[in-house]
């Protein structure tokens, strides 16, 4: 039987069935499924953002954000939905409420967030229910950081080599990618004399990102490969890039409307890659054999096998 | 829907203290659910038509519809079991690709050709009757034959008993002596 | 066997359980062998030499089981003195005629028969005729109740001693030179199956057509019931030789013959040259003593539920009517028929020679010289679409256009639509109820052949030709819309009635009279007190194992043939722990239907000029044999010789080391354009193939291509081949490959595997090549494929014209075959040179 | 809840027939999964997916083949079931995990979170499917299709203690008989999934049938995770909260 040998990686001698994977690898769609990640974080952390703007009382600010939060959660609404195999049955996402799904949390929460950026966004539109805008805005900040960082327990939590031993790093790689996201975005949107916040925010999420993202490689080890080879490996690449760039560009991207302009769509433009680089690294991971039975191996010949505690 | 929608809604019952991994996630179909052959209108006792084994079978019907055919649980030679063909029988009596319409080719033609199944059967017997009149030997080499060559037979083993019987007894009263099967092949 | 009969094999599997150790011999490691205890890789075509080895085996070692061997074989029998073995004749037995490639047998028989009783046939030569082994107990003309014997088994003239001498080259070594088994496996092999031999215990041998479709396919079945009835094992549980065959009612249809030499019950179709009357061919088909002796109740019973009140015993019941054969009307002979313009008219029903039969373009080439083609099946088979698809059409030789053939499909039943019994292969009998009606046009063969008579008895003259069809019984009651007739009444027909109409409960009822009417005398019974027995479904759970109560089996639901052999000759069963039938002082008795007459003794001696079964003596289990004894030896009916000797198969890579004699003297060849042969020992044709089915599809196809279910299981056509054959012709797992003949070139894909290996044949290396031939061309299956049986040659084992599927030559190149007429370009310079 | 039930597959009688997969179609009405040959032994369905909850794996090694019918392992900890967010997967009363084809939206999550590949979506249909451990059969007293056909009874259904017993036993005369490689997998309550209701006696290691060696139920980390999440969410709070806690224009 094919007893694979792996140039790279001499330890990893490993046995399958026939090389053909043993996990079966996501099955979900681009763009849609990292549209929605982007865009979830990015509604996310534009309506903690909002929030923080309503307190600190800028106004033009909390406007974009308030807009950017909806726009970003109606959006990824559309994507998530089209994404599903029966999308006339999406509500059926609300018919159980259960926390040992993070896409039933993620559910509930996006449920929660859209209608809250939706009353903040319609309120600041139509200047009608000031007072139900605004507290539906400070609420949007509390569901915001859960939708800016629920995604990566939504793709920790699968047997996903490259995902699951992620579980650590991935909610920082993207709540920072989502803060970068949304400081883009209303970089992008709001008068640079008010954008200051943006751009800090652009570009301590960029950091952020690039520092969970190295990270996680490196400890990985063997099931990070999947996040340095092939095209999962050039998104992270050119994520990495973007991302280092567009938040550099940041901090002096006040300085003028190109600048802004180059940095918000270089963080975007990463955010991006990050998504569709995660998703990419995860099937890679899936259908290699190896990631899934090396590590495993190792551990039963450690005289450790896996066990579930209290369960 | 309205209050029974509402009842049923499993986060309700959740609430109620359901599991919404088990109670409380069920639907109503889910609750209904039966093995389909419990409502059969009959069950024939067969014998499946693959291989010599002869494995019993049993013949779910369901208005008028074979609904399913699985191992009969009795026979002393397959105790209910079947191989992949035999599991497959439903699958052979009625999948849709199976040819159920007569179909005639004429001479040198190049398509199919619907036919009805009464005018086909005068026809076959127009020609055996010709067939056998053109092709009649008497005699071969000086000695009673009282046969035909000219007409052949090959099939099957995997007729029925009487339907060989039927087929030997008219073949050889018509004169055919080339009557073959696949026993010999 | 897991392979073809997976739900028989649990029978297998738990014996291994139990205990017992399995032995799988095959040139294909298959399902089967990966599930045994020891798997021996063979080479096809040489297990005459194995089983031969085994036999020498026993011999040598004096294994044999001597009290049963003394008792109940004919092994002390003396043998005239004028027989000549190949021992003396270099691979012959006497009485061979080169001229025309067929033995005179008289040298073959008993010291102190009288062999001369045959006429000359076909043009004044005597010999062996064919395809009559199967019927009369291997025609035991000639062969008397009590011939002289030696029971000391010391006479050179002994059987005994001539099944030694014959055996004796038949050793280790050679087993090793030509079927490429080690001695080391051998000895295993041979002292497990002696072992478990004798009073205590059992061995059986279960076979399929990888035995019979050879052009020595009967002496296949001979060497193996040599062996079994030298070590005791015919008659008794856990014992004998099963035929494990692969069709629903293939059993059925030799029992009651879709076959050109039988009459239902192996009754002989009577023959031009031989049978004027009905007297004269009852007096030369068969033997006076031993069951077959009652011949005359069997014939005229058949002619009278064929004729009825027209059969007298005036005009011999009508024997006349029956047409008479003339030689070889097989279905090979058929289809030379056909291509010659003979056969006119063809009836093609639940079968698929396009792809079944060897040489497909043989076959196809026949269908297209026909005036007309009536074809029966579930779907457009291959045999129905040939003018359209045909692989001749893409290489020019046949056009479209040009073909004459009318052709009639018309849409079969299956068997839930229709009512009826299969035969499976242990000749039980199971009814099958009808679970609906067939839909649109599709009928029940019953339904096609009952209403086709009809119209033709419409359609009939007044005249002496048409008066077997006219006077014919055919009234049989009409069921439902759809005027079904009645599958009961025909079996009750069958099964046979007395003149007061009463169903007959057993065939002793039988008369020669007249008075009794029976379709298939081995059948009769089955309707017995108007309960139709094949209907029975008592559960296994509610009776014992052997099950009387479910089905019947032919003849008198006796479910182990000559089971009296199960009891030694005193009628004590040999041990404890295979007793079975015995005697219990006053009748034979036990869990099964004793396969004997149940009030005779143990002790009864036939009186002289006995008849029949009265001429066979209470020790005597054998008992459609005219001695009554199991034949080690077979002084007539065979075309090939009295024993079985190894001959290479007709295109083999190998010169038979055993004799000069290459292959079967008296094979049938079919010297014709159509059917051309590789040479033997050709090094164009080096490699050896043999033909396979696989668990996932059932013959032609037909019933499995069709089936999304089971297409997908094993949708392409492919070949297995060693990892050092691939190695050598540059052949890739999952690609391409084209196997030549010299009838044609196919394409296959390759599965590379370690499960077939090369052999080892006295230092030289023989590949073999495996593959299964389920796929054709026709649109009616989702998946299509070449057809394997297109490369076979048409060459046929003299006493049943089975062709020999099984073991051929061949030459294998790696890529797809040629297209159009480059095929035909590739396989002329094959055959030039 | 009624007992435990389950299947023990012994691959050391598998045959290789396939009826298991046949029988199972039959009977769920699953489509045919398309016709490929993969030249992988006489393995023309690969794995396990939306169209074959019953599949056989053919091994081919020096001198022996093995055989192996794999199937849904009715996880005591099931990820699948775990993460459905719409409760048409869920624990039946016979302990096995099902899904409703009238609930699933095809969200598609189960199909990652499963660690030994099985659950799948049919894109033409959009929903996710497996085995069902015949759930309708169930609850009419019959036993699973697959089960059912299975000439030599190397598929065997049951209560699932029995079964661990039975299973137990047959490796220890496999192990006195001399197959010292015989093992039990899937079979411990203590492994990652907490023990599988579908679990085999096999006779070489998991990977060369395909199986996952040591899977672990992926929502055993899910508190970790939430908690790692926590972790981001506060950063990502305070993150904003420095970005804005600076001088206003």
């Amino acid at each position: 039987m094919p007893r694979r040998r792996d140039e790279m990686v001499p330890d990893a001698e490993f046995r399958s069935y026939y090389g053909q994977p043993v996990l079966k690898p996501p099955i979900w769609h681009e763009p849609h499924m990292p549209a929605y990640l982007y865009l979830g974080g990015l509604s996310g952390a534009a309506g903690a953002m909002a929030a923080a703007a309503r307190l600190t009382g800028r106004d033009r600010l909390e406007l974009a954000a308030r807009m950017a939060a909806f726009a970003g959660a109606s959006a990824g609404t559309v994507f998530l939905v089209a994404e599903l195999g029966r999308p006339m049955r999406f509500l059926n996402m609300l018919r159980v409420f259960k926390l040992t799904s993070p896409m039933s949390v993620g559910s509930w929460t996006l449920a929660a967030h859209s209608g809250l950026t939706g009353v903040a966004a319609g309120s600041a539109v139509t200047g009608l229910l000031p007072l139900a805008g605004d507290a539906a805005t400070l609420a949007s900040g509390l569901t915001g950081v859960a939708m800016a960082t629920y995604t990566a327990v939504l793709l920790a939590d699968t047997a996903v080599p490259a995902w699951h031993e992620g579980m650590r790093e991935l909610p920082f790689l993207f709540s920072g990618s989502a803060l970068a996201s949304a400081g883009a975005a209303l970089m992008l949107t709001t008068p640079r004399a008010l954008a200051g916040p943006a751009r800090a925010a652009a570009a301590a999420g960029a950091m952020a990102e690039v520092v969970a993202g190295g990270l996680m490689e490196r400890r990985l080890g063997l099931v990070g490969e999947p996040y340095r080879e092939g095209r999962a490996g050039r998104l992270m690449r050119a994520s990495r890039a973007l991302t280092l760039g567009g938040g550099l560009l940041a901090t002096v991207a006040g300085r003028s409307r190109t600048l802004t302009a180059l940095s918000g769509l270089a963080i975007t433009a990463g955010a991006l890659c990050t998504r569709f680089g995660v998703l990419e690294a995860g099937r890679a991971s899936a259908k290699d054999p190896r990631y899934t039975v090396v590590p495993q191996r190792d551990r039963l010949d450690a005289g450790q096998p896996a066990s579930v505690p209290g369960r | 829907m309205g209050a029974g929608w509402l009842s049923r809604w499993p986060v309700i019952r959740q609430l109620k203290g359901e599991d919404g991994r088990g109670q409380a996630a069920r639907s109503a179909r889910t609750d209904a659910l039966r093995p389909r052959v419990e409502g059969a209108d009959t069950v024939a006792r067969s014998v499946c038509p693959y291989c010599a084994v002869g494995c019993g079978q049993l013949v779910y019907v369901k208005d008028g519809r074979v609904t399913q055919i699985e191992g009969d649980p009795g026979s002393p030679i397959s105790r209910g079991r079947l191989c992949p063909k035999g599991s497959a029988s439903k699958q052979l009596v009625t999948h849709p690709g199976r040819q159920t319409t007569v179909l005639y080719r004429r001479p040198h033609g190049t398509e199919w050709e619907p036919l009805d199944l009464e005018t086909a059967m005068d026809m076959i017997a127009d020609r055996v009757v010709r067939t056998r009149r053109e092709t009649w030997q008497q005699t071969h080499e000086g000695q009673e034959v009282r046969r035909t060559l000219g007409i052949a037979g090959l099939g099957g083993a995997t007729l029925d008993n009487e339907e060989n019987y039927l087929m030997k007894k008219l073949y050889t009263a018509l004169g055919a002596i080339q009557v073959e099967n696949q026993a010999r092949i | 066997m897991a392979e073809c009969h997976p739900v028989g094999y649990q029978w297998v599997m738990e014996a291994r359980a139990r205990g017992a150790k399995v032995f799988h011999i095959d040139p294909r490691f298959s399902r089967t062998s990966a599930t045994v205890d020891r798997y021996l890789a063979i080479r096809a075509g040489t297990d005459i030499v194995l089983l031969g080895a085994l036999i020498n085996y026993v011999l040598s070692n004096g294994l044999d089981f001597r009290e049963y061997v003394l008792a109940y074989t004919n092994a002390a029998t003396l043998v005239n003195r004028d027989f000549r073995d190949t021992e003396d004749l270099d691979g012959l037995f006497s009485g061979f005629d080169e001229e025309t490639g067929r033995y005179d047998p008289s040298t073959w028989a008993y010291e102190g028969d009288v062999p001369g009783e045959e006429e000359p046939v076909e043009g004044g030569e005597r010999h062996a005729e064919a395809a009559g082994s199967d019927s009369y107990g291997a025609r035991g003309a000639g062969a008397s109740a009590t011939p002289p014997s030696d029971p000391t088994l010391t006479d050179p003239r002994c059987v005994y001693q001539i099944l030694k001498r014959h055996y004796s080259r038949y050793t280790p070594e050679m087993v090793e030179e030509l079927c490429g088994i080690p001695p080391e496996l051998f000895l295993e092999l041979a002292e497990a199956v002696t072992a478990n031999s004798g009073r205590e215990r059992t061995t059986a041998w279960v076979y399929s057509v990888g035995w019979t479709q050879h052009s020595v396919g009967v002496q296949y079945i001979r060497a193996a019931a040599i062996l079994q009835l030298l070590l005791g094992n015919m008659g008794r549980p856990g014992g004998g030789i099963m035929a494990l065959r692969g069709h629903a009612s293939i059993q059925g249809s030799t029992d009651i013959p879709t076959l050109f030499n039988l009459l239902p019950g192996y009754i002989a179709m009577p023959h031009a040259h031989r049978h004027d009357s009905l007297d004269h061919y009852l007096e030369q088909e068969g033997a006076d003593t031993g069951w077959w002796g009652n011949r005359r109740a069997y014939v005229v019973s058949l002619l009278k539920a064929w004729w009825g009140d027209a059969a007298t015993e005036a005009n011999d019941y009508c024997f006349d009517y029956l047409p008479r054969l003339t030689g070889d009307h097989g279905h090979y002979a058929t289809v030379m028929g056909q291509i010659d313009g003979t056969v006119k008219g063809y009836f093609v029903v639940g079968e698929n020679p396009a792809v079944g039969s060897a040489n497909g373009k043989a076959q196809r080439l026949g269908l297209a010289n026909l005036d007309w083609l009536v074809v029966r099946d579930l779907m457009l088979v291959e045999t129905a679409t040939f003018w359209k698809d045909a692989p001749e059409i893409e290489t020019g030789e046949l056009r479209t256009e040009e073909i004459g053939t009318e052709v009639f499909f018309l849409p079969a039943a299956s068997h839930v639509e229709k009512e009826g019994t299969f035969t499976n292969t242990q000749r039980l009998l199971q009814w099958r109820e009808k679970a609906l009606d067939p839909p649109g046009d599709c009928r029940s063969d019953l339904w096609f052949y009952y209403h086709l008579g009809k119209r033709i008895r419409q359609r009939l003259g007044d005249d002496d030709i048409d008066r077997p069809a006219r006077e014919l019984t055919w009234d049989y009651p009409e069921i439902g819309a759809q005027r079904d007739p009645d599958a009961a009444a025909v079996l009750r027909e069958i099964n046979g009635t007395a003149a007061d109409g009463r169903l007959l409960a057993s065939l002793r009822e039988l008369k020669p009279d007249g008075s009794t009417s029976c379709g298939c005398w081995i059948y009769c019974g089955v309707y017995a007190d108007g309960v139709n027995m094949a209907a029975r479904r008592t559960p296994h759970t509610e009776q014992g194992p052997v099950a009387l109560e479910w089905g019947w089996a032919w003849p008198a639901n006796r479910r182990i043939l000559y089971n009296r052999a199960s009891a030694d000759p005193q009628g004590r069963p040999w041990s404890e722990r295979k007793k079975y039938v015995y005697w219990d002082g006053a009748k034979w008795t036990g869990p099964d239907v004793p396969d004997f007459e149940e009030d005779k003794a143990p002790d009864y001696r036939p009186p002289e000029g006995a008849k029949a079964e009265h001429a066979l003596a209470g020790t005597d289990p054998f008992i459609m044999q005219s001695d009554g004894r199991g034949w080690l030896y077979v002084p007539s009916g065979l075309s090939d010789g009295p024993l079985p000797t190894h001959y290479e198969p007709h295109e083999s890579p190998v010169r038979n080391a055993l004799y000069g004699q290459q292959a079967n003297p008296a094979r049938r060849t079919v010297d014709r354009p159509e059917n051309p042969y590789n040479p033997a020992l050709s090094p164009r044709f080096p490699y050896v193939y043999t033909t396979s089915r696989l668990t996932e599809h059932h013959t032609t196809g037909a019933m499995s291509r069709p089936l999304p279910y089971l297409a997908e299981l094993q949708p392409e056509a492919f070949c297995e081949v060693s990892r050092e054959m691939a190695e050598e012709l540059g052949l890739e797992n999952g690609a391409w490959a084209t196997i030549v003949t010299a009838r044609t070139a196919i394409e296959l894909r390759v599965l590379v595997t370690g499960r077939v290996r090369p052999l080892r044949l006295n230092g030289r290396t023989v590949h073999q090549v495996v593959m299964p031939y389920h796929w054709g061309y026709s649109s009616g299956g989702v998946i299509t494929g070449d057809i394997v049986n297109d490369l076979l040659p048409i060459v046929l084992d003299p006493n049943v014209y089975i062709q020999e599927s099984k073991a051929g030559t061949c030459d294998v190149l790696p890529g797809r075959r040629p297209r159009g007429s480059a095929l035909l370009d590739l396989i002329e310079r094959y055959r030039d040179g | 809840m009624a007992e435990r039930m389950g299947f023990f597959t012994d691959t050391t009688v598998c045959i290789g027939c396939k009826a298991c997969e046949v029988a199972c179609k039959e009977w769920n009405d699953v489509p045919d999964d398309g016709f490929v040959f993969r030249a992988t032994s006489y393995d023309n369905t690969g794995a396990l997916g939306a169209s074959t909850w019953r599949h056989v794996a053919f091994v081919e090694q020096d001198g022996r083949w093995l055989m192996s019918s794999d199937v849904c392992k009715h996880c005591t900890h099931a990820a699948c079931l775990d993460v459905c967010p719409t409760g048409a997967l869920f624990r039946t009363e016979f302990d096995t995990v099902v899904v409703q084809a009238d609930v699933c939206n095809g969200c598609g999550y189960c199909v990652p979170a499963c660690p030994y590949g099985v659950i799948d979506r049919r894109e033409d249909d959009g929903r996710a499917w497996k085995c069902t451990l015949c759930y309708d059969r169930l609850r009419g007293g019959m036993e699973p299709a697959c089960a059912k056909a299975c000439p030599t009874k190397s598929i065997q259904f049951g209560p699932l203690d029995e079964l661990r017993q039975r299973a137990e036993e047959r490796v220890e005369r496999l192990h006195a008989e001399g197959t010292t490689e015989a093992r039990l997998y899937g079979a411990d309550p203590d492994n990652g999934v907490g023990g599988t209701g579908a679990f085999f006696l096999l006779l070489d290691e998991p990977e060369t049938y395909g199986l996952p060696p040591d899977p672990v139920v992926t929502t055993r980390d899910l508190p970790a995770m939430w908690r790692w999440a926590g972790g981001a969410a506060l950063a990502l709070a305070a993150g904003v909260a420095v970005c804005f806690a600076g001088r206003k224009p």
